[in-house]
């Protein structure tokens, strides 16, 4: 059992970091959106192991579902030229490489010098989580939640806005 | 079993169903290559300007707006599982939530974000 | 009868532990036994419903139908299979080759992995999810993504119109049918769908939320692009939409996973809205599953009817009926039935 | 690239004659040929007609797939808008010089096997315009036809009957050699 | 709004819903149509010039050809120009068998015009109920003259052959169940709530520029113009009938089809009628006019108009004195008719178009001719 | 009320569903054609008087009649339809004098290959040059000794004549 | 460590993770890329804070309610983001980072 989680955390593992490897190294930026989804899947993967299975749930419907097509129309908007150039790399590559690269040293050895500290009580996550986050939203997190209902009610108002503002005479194509 | 694995199977045999299908029939399959068999049907006549053009932002306000309510919906959910126990205040307390979206939905409405043109 | 299934289930494994597989080892063969069950009834459902809707359509046209391959035209589709397999795949020059030939691979997918969830009759679910109705609905939305690709990636203008029409359909109208099944959920309380089923002892939901059997139904339909919503495809305008470079396997993949998620439909509407495996009037002397088939199949049959009867409608009309008549509708089903359950408890029913 | 590829490895149809096609075609049925034998027998039991309605004899095509004549019941009624997915090309009507390029381009674009059915006499020969400034004589100078269908326009029945002759015609290549089957003896 | 690239699309030569091998070059700002280029002749066959070089007889097959769904009806348009040329008077009986030929011609096609159309809006079903009352059409013009499509039925003087005996029992039998079929369409096509959605509105043609553009038939009718041939200039014995006109209001896709249906009952009471009076005329009446029997004209020139299916089908033949006619022209209504699809279309959504097409029911035999 | 129209719809196509199907299955039950069909169609050699009128009644040039006369009778050698220039639209029928042409009631004419799609009913030789030259002399023979007959009583002569170069 | 889990294989995980979208976010030139990896960042985020939900307190949930209000923030910094994108563009008709200079006039 233990050796099948092991196995299974790799296998997502790799899937989710050479995905997003993709994501970045890809020319064709709808190929990148479609290897987020990639990632995605695998992350909502991740969760199932985390025994957080409304999440990884959520994850599939809002991430893969919902927000890359938002995404790839986004796309569809604003591209004119070729699609195969369509994402390439500026100049900052040879700066941001290295300074990437000592975040990842940094947080890396930072994590596995503090392992022993980490209170790992083997967790059993509860399998009614639906419930339970239910509860949870309506009372102890009541604020946050509706909190949560402004931001979207202000992310929906400003992208509306925002792209259906114009008017035809502020075409300059 | 964990449900994950299970789910697991099931993705990869659905992938390797069709992958295995799609593999099967370029075996069987006869090919002739000919000069404008690769190029796009149109309807007869060769096809004129770009493919891959811009298209209506209306498309993405519909996806944003999926997107926002989409996001509603995880919310929503758990609340609906406990609704039976949970009190009247929870009930208000959502109603807010909804309604709070639904001048949100409102507010698309009249600007027309939901007309399609 | 009942539990013929079950039965056969639990026979194969016991018969399979006492070989002295490692746990593990059984639960994945069981797995495989079950997905290979649901998959060829999947596939054996979907050509029979190929045959169906052409039998239906010309019936409903004062015609026979498909009547000389094999017996009364039964092997009709699968010719059709044959021959799709065996035709030329052609992929376009300037198409984005790997997504084009990625998404028909893909479509089949989703509509598979949702029916890991749905019960056949009792205990006939191949996983008991406790959130099964969540991982339909995350999982269905997959469907768009590909559907995308195949637009997308053809590079034909019909093909991009089609796909940008598929994907803006299927997101409007996946929202009305993650709204309209609040309503059920609220009532029975639980996420996982053979409760739901259950908890219809008492009261068919088709009985205790019209509407939102009304609204599930319609976008259901919707979402697996049958008409009058199948737009993307439409032939008279855009020849046949995301797939109009698609020929052979790559079609015939399209195909059958349009008849799948016709499939799902038709079991989550029998399971949310008609009871599922429970037996109407008391008739238990025929088993659940057959039951559950005879419902799934009521649906299927309504779908084709409606698709055989009506025109199609125009894209600015579908876009304005699920959002400004469906979204707001199932939003308002969700108040009535939060308020009818509170005044019912209130009453102390 | 496709030449590179064929001359790697040396198979005795190369030996014999240059033209691609028949060394692909004769490959390949070597290959497949127990197997192709079944996939005949389903091509011929599902032939998909593009809608290639040109003129008056589009609508006896129409008819054909109409409720008193339903082709359907053979499995021959799911006419095809896209070249892709169709099997047999019904060429029903005139040719003009004008529309010749997309009829050689539309068949071209049509995925293998595939057929062709010249429909009534100006798809046979340009019939009653032979001998008009605009029109092509016949469809056979422009794509091979398998199965002609006289006519002006010829009965649904009649179309009917060239289906079932070309379905003769997919399952055993030699019948052409033969007088065509008849229902009317 | 965010402006999209101009986006080029074909809709046609080889498309379903252009009814044959007409092309429309849609220019479109996402899915709507900002200018539409109809590019015609991709069944042009020459017939006008063909004509030339054939007898006088001889042109009535290609008649035919030219508008293949009403055949009839052009038959007859070119014979009445023809015997109007040589100043012949048909006899009475002949003229009621003209009648009812054509209209039963007019009937199918209606509809096939109410069935395609059902088709474009993507109703299958809604094609099938008037193709199996065409299906009875043919069937009994398969008795008169041996053709389902292709009649060659009229002759200078006259008519090719008496109606036989097996006709009048199946007419009457098709004259009882013809006005419960159009019930039928309009309750599974007209009544539909999506059809109608889809049609209403869509499309508004004006009275005034449908007049100014030349269009006739059920699109300037649905217009709201009033202009039937068959009232307003009687031929043949069309005055001796009691039928309405049915006119539209709006002049929008939904008229222009509903008229079609309007019309359809209107033939059918024609049809009665003259069934009527045929069968009251003695047999013994002769069939045909006195004409030589090599026809050879006078010089001169003529133009004559009919009411055909698709609107005012006119013929103009110029004779030398040969037997050859020295120029047969044609106006085609279908033709004319199309002649503003780049306005209507304008601003509509690539789904109106193909309404829009539909509506005008065009045959591309006519407009290419 | 709006949704009327929709249930109306479903309530047609129920009625058609379960109503009766008016397809004729084509291979194994025929259509009963008219007799006035427009089909294949009929040739009766020995009815044409090879008059020609078909042939110039027909607008496409479709028929090919080639006759050779042999001794003042009008032989057939030829009479092809090419029905792949037809219209079928039966002036050739309505102009023959003698019934000799004709429609028959049989509509399958599908064909495999192009060479066989003209309809050829008289397909003959021409006679060799010295068999027409004997018929021709026959008929003379025949027909002088008819005028012989006639004239038998009158001359003797050429009765002799004609015996003597025979031999 | 190949054989046994620890909560710090998903830490790193999600750092290395966060590395990727964070290289992305400062080297790509299309904006929307920028955004697409920012979402990868987030989800890194995501990752831990189910890690340590399932770890640390697996019946408090905090983790996974947490995670949920940072889907919800996510979402609509995209849908925003990418309206912002869509306005940019339309003035300038690109989305390519280098030439948004307007802030350093
Ligand atoms: S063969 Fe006759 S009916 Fe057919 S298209 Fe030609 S002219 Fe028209
Ligand atoms: S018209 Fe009749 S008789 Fe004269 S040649 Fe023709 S077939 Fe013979
Ligand atoms: S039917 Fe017409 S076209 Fe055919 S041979 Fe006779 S006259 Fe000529």
């Amino acid at each position: 059992m233990v050796s099948l989680s092991a196995a299974a955390f790799w296998l997502l593992a790799l899937t989710i970091l050479g995905a997003a490897l993709l994501v970045v190294m890809s020319k064709n930026i709808v190929h990148s959106v479609l290897w987020l989804i990639v990632v995605f899947l695998g992350i909502a993967g991740v969760f199932l192991m985390l025994g957080a299975k409304f999440l990884a749930a959520i994850q599939i419907l809002v991430y893969a579902g919902a927000v890359c097509i938002m995404v790839v129309f986004g796309v569809m908007l604003t591209q004119r030229e070729d699609m195969s150039k369509s994402n390439i790399f500026n100049k900052r590559m040879l700066t941001a490489a290295p300074v990437v690269g000592l975040l990842l040293v940094v947080s890396g050895t930072l994590a596995f010098k503090s392992v022993d500290k980490a209170p790992v009580n083997g967790g059993s996550v509860p399998t009614n989580t639906v419930e339970a986050i239910g509860e949870l939203l309506l009372s102890k997190y009541v604020v946050p939640f509706e909190v949560a209902a402004i931001l979207l009610l202000v992310a929906l108002i400003g992208a509306v806005f925002l792209s259906m503002e114009v008017k035809p005479d502020a075409d300059n194509d | 079993m964990p449900e994950g694995g299970a789910i697991l199977i099931f993705l990869v045999v659905g992938v390797v169903f069709g992958i295995g299908g799609i593999i099967t029939s370029f075996l069987i399959h006869p090919r002739r290559k000919n000069a404008v068999k690769g190029e796009p049907y149109e309807c007869g006549p060769p096809t004129q300007g770009p493919t891959w053009v811009r298209f209506k932002v209306q498309y993405f306000v519909y996806a944003l707006l999926f997107v926002i309510f989409d996001v509603e919906t995880i919310y929503l959910y758990p609340w609906a599982v406990k609704f039976n126990s949970l009190g009247m205040f929870a009930f208000v307390e959502m109603l807010i939530f909804i309604s709070i979206l639904v001048i949100g939905l409102w507010y698309a409405w009249k600007e027309g974000a939901l007309e399609w043109k | 009868m009942e539990n013929l299934f079950t039965n056969l289930a639990g026979s194969l494994r016991a018969a399979l532990e006492s070989t002295g597989l490692p746990a593990i080892l059984t639960d994945t063969s069981m797995t495989m036994v079950k997905l290979t069950a649901i998959l060829v009834f999947i596939l054996l459902n979907a050509l029979w419903l190929v045959y169906m809707e052409r039998k239906v359509a010309g019936y409903i046209q004062f015609r026979p139908g498909p009547n000389r391959v094999g017996p009364k035209g039964l092997l009709q589709t699968t010719a059709d299979i044959g021959k799709l397999m065996s035709k030329e795949v052609v992929i376009p020059k300037q198409a984005d080759k790997v997504l084009f030939l990625l998404a028909p691979a893909l479509v089949f997918a989703p509509p598979l992995m949702v029916f890991a969830v749905v019960p056949f009759g009792e205990n006939m679910a191949a996983i008991d999810m406790n959130i099964g109705l969540f991982y339909f609905l995350a999982v269905a939305s997959l469907s768009t993504v590909i559907f995308w690709m195949a637009g997308w990636s053809s590079n034909n203008k019909y093909s991009l119109l089609g796909g940008m029409r598929v994907v803006a359909q299927m997101v409007s109208y996946e929202l009305p049918l993650v709204l309209s099944i609040l309503g059920v959920v609220m009532i029975t309380g639980t996420l996982n769908i053979s409760e739901i089923v259950r908890s219809q002892q008492g009261i068919w939901f088709i009985f205790a939320q019209p509407l939102a059997f009304l609204i599930f139904f319609i976008a259901g339909v919707a979402e697996c692009n049958r008409a009058p919503f199948d737009l993307a495809e439409g032939e008279s305008e855009l020849v046949a939409g995301p797939f109009t470079e698609y020929s052979g396997m790559g079609f015939a993949m399209f195909f059958l996973a349009e008849y799948a998620s016709a499939l799902v439909i038709s079991f989550m509407c029998a399971i949310l809205f008609l009871g599922g495996w429970l037996a109407p009037f008391g008739m238990t002397f025929i088993p659940g599953w057959i039951w559950m088939f005879l419902k799934v199949y009521l649906v299927m049959f309504l779908i084709m009817w409606i698709r055989w009867t009506y025109p199609r409608i125009r894209v600015d009309q579908l876009m304005g009926f699920g959002w400004k008549v469906l979204v707001p509708l199932s939003l308002a089903n969700i108040f009535v039935t939060g308020l009818v359950m509170k005044i019912f408890k209130m009453l102390g029913w | 690239m496709e030449v590179n590829k064929q001359s790697k490895e040396q198979h005795p149809i190369e030996t014999m004659t240059d033209d691609p096609v028949i060394q692909e075609q004769v490959k390949r049925t070597i290959a497949l040929a127990p197997l192709e034998k079944l996939l005949n027998q389903s091509r011929a039991h599902s032939i998909w007609p593009m809608t290639f309605g040109l003129a008056c004899c589009a609508i006896e095509m129409m008819a054909a797939g109409g409720p008193r004549f339903d082709l359907a019941r053979f499995g021959y009624e799911v006419f095809r808008p896209s070249p892709r997915q169709a099997d047999v090309m019904i060429v029903a009507g005139t040719i003009t010089k004008k529309m010749a390029p997309y009829i050689k381009r539309i068949y071209d674009q049509m995925p293998e096997p595939k057929w062709v059915m010249a429909m009534g006499s100006c798809a046979m020969s340009g019939g009653p315009f032979v001998d008009s400034y605009s029109v092509v004589p016949g469809t056979d100078k422009l794509v091979p036809v398998d199965v002609y269908v006289p006519g002006c326009p010829p009965r649904p029945d009649a179309l009917t009957q060239g289906l079932l002759l070309l379905k003769d015609k997919i399952r055993d290549p030699k019948v052409v050699e033969n007088e065509p089957w008849k229902a009317i003896k | 709004m965010l402006k999209t690239q101009e986006f080029t699309l074909n809709m046609g030569p080889q498309h379903p819903a252009t009814h044959g091998v007409f092309r429309l070059l849609l220019h479109l700002d996402g899915e709507t149509v900002v200018k539409a280029e109809p590019i015609m002749g991709y069944l042009h066959r020459g017939i006008e010039k063909l004509a030339e070089s054939r007898t006088y007889t001889q042109v009535i097959p290609y008649t035919d050809r030219l508008d293949y769904l009403a055949a009839m009806l052009n038959n007859l348009g070119y014979v009445q120009t023809v015997e109007k040329l040589m100043g012949i008077e048909v006899p009475e009986r002949a003229e009621y068998v003209r009648v009812i030929v054509s209209e039963m011609s007019r009937l199918a096609s209606h509809c096939l015009a109410t069935g395609a159309y059902a088709l474009d809006l993507g109703a299958f079903t809604g094609f099938m109920f008037p193709f199996r009352e065409r299906e009875k059409l043919m069937d009994m013009f398969e008795m008169i003259c041996g053709s389902r499509m292709t009649f060659n039925y009229m002759r200078i003087g006259g008519v090719a052959d008496d109606l036989p005996e097996e006709f009048y029992p199946a007419i009457k039998k098709f004259l009882k169940e013809f006005p419960a079929c159009v019930d039928e369409y309009d309750g599974l096509i007209t009544g539909n709530e999506i059809f109608q959605a889809r049609t209403k509105g869509v499309s508004v043609l004006s009275s005034k520029k449908a007049i100014q553009y030349g269009m006739s038939g059920p699109v300037l009718r649905a217009s709201g113009i009033n202009y039937d041939l068959r009232k307003k200039r009687p031929y043949g014995v069309y005055d001796k009938f009691d039928f309405e006109v049915p006119v539209g209001e709006n002049g929008d896709c939904f008229d222009r089809y509903n008229c079609r249906v309007l019309e359809m009952r209107q033939s059918h009471r024609i049809i009665e009628q003259a069934l009527e009076r045929l069968q009251e005329l003695p047999e013994e009446e002769p069939l045909n006019a006195k004409v030589p029997k090599v026809i050879k004209p006078p010089k001169g020139e003529v133009y004559h108009e009919i009411e055909g299916a698709k609107g005012v089908l006119g013929y103009n033949v110029i004779s030398d004195g040969t037997v050859n006619p020295y120029r047969v022209h044609v106006r085609r209504p279908s033709f004319i008719n199309l002649s503003l699809i780049d306005e209507m279309c304008r601003g509509w959504k690539v789904a109106d178009v193909v309404a829009i097409i539909g509506s005008l029911d065009i045959v591309l035999g006519e407009v290419d001719c | 009320m709006f949704g009327e129209g929709l249930i109306k719809g479903l309530t047609i196509t129920w009625k058609s569903l379960i109503g009766k199907k008016i397809t004729v299955l084509y291979p194994d039950e025929i259509y009963s054609l008219p007799d006035r069909f427009h089909g294949k169609f009929r040739f009766d050699k020995d009815a044409c008087i090879s008059c020609g009128m078909c042939v110039r009644a027909c607008p496409n040039k479709v028929i090919t009649l080639e006759t050779e006369k042999v001794a003042k009778k009008k032989r057939i050698l030829k009479y092809e339809m090419d029905i792949k220039y037809c219209l079928f639209c039966g002036l050739c029928v309505e102009s023959c004098p003698k019934d000799a042409l004709g429609y028959e009631k049989d509509f399958e004419m599908c064909q495999y290959k192009w060479e066989k799609l003209p309809m050829v009913f008289v397909d003959e030789e021409p006679l060799p040059a010295e068999e027409k030259e004997r018929l021709e002399e026959e008929a003379k023979k025949a027909a002088e000794a008819k005028k012989a007959a006639q004239e038998a009583a009158k001359a003797k002569a050429a009765e002799d004549a004609s015996q003597g170069k025979e031999g | 460590m190949l054989t046994t889990i620890s909560p710090m294989h998903f830490v790193v995980l999600s750092a290395a993770l966060f590395a990727i979208g964070l290289f992305g976010a400062i080297t790509k030139k299309n904006a929307i890329t920028v955004l697409i990896c920012i979402e990868l960042m987030l989800s890194a985020v995501n990752i831990n804070l189910v890690a340590f939900n399932m770890f640390v307190t697996p019946e408090a949930f905090i983790g996974q309610i947490f995670a949920i209000f940072v889907i919800t923030v996510a979402a609509a910094e995209i849908g925003v983001g990418l309206a912002i994108m869509l306005t940019i563009y339309r003035n300038k008709l690109s989305v390519d980072l280098d030439d948004f200079d307007w802030m350093k006039w």
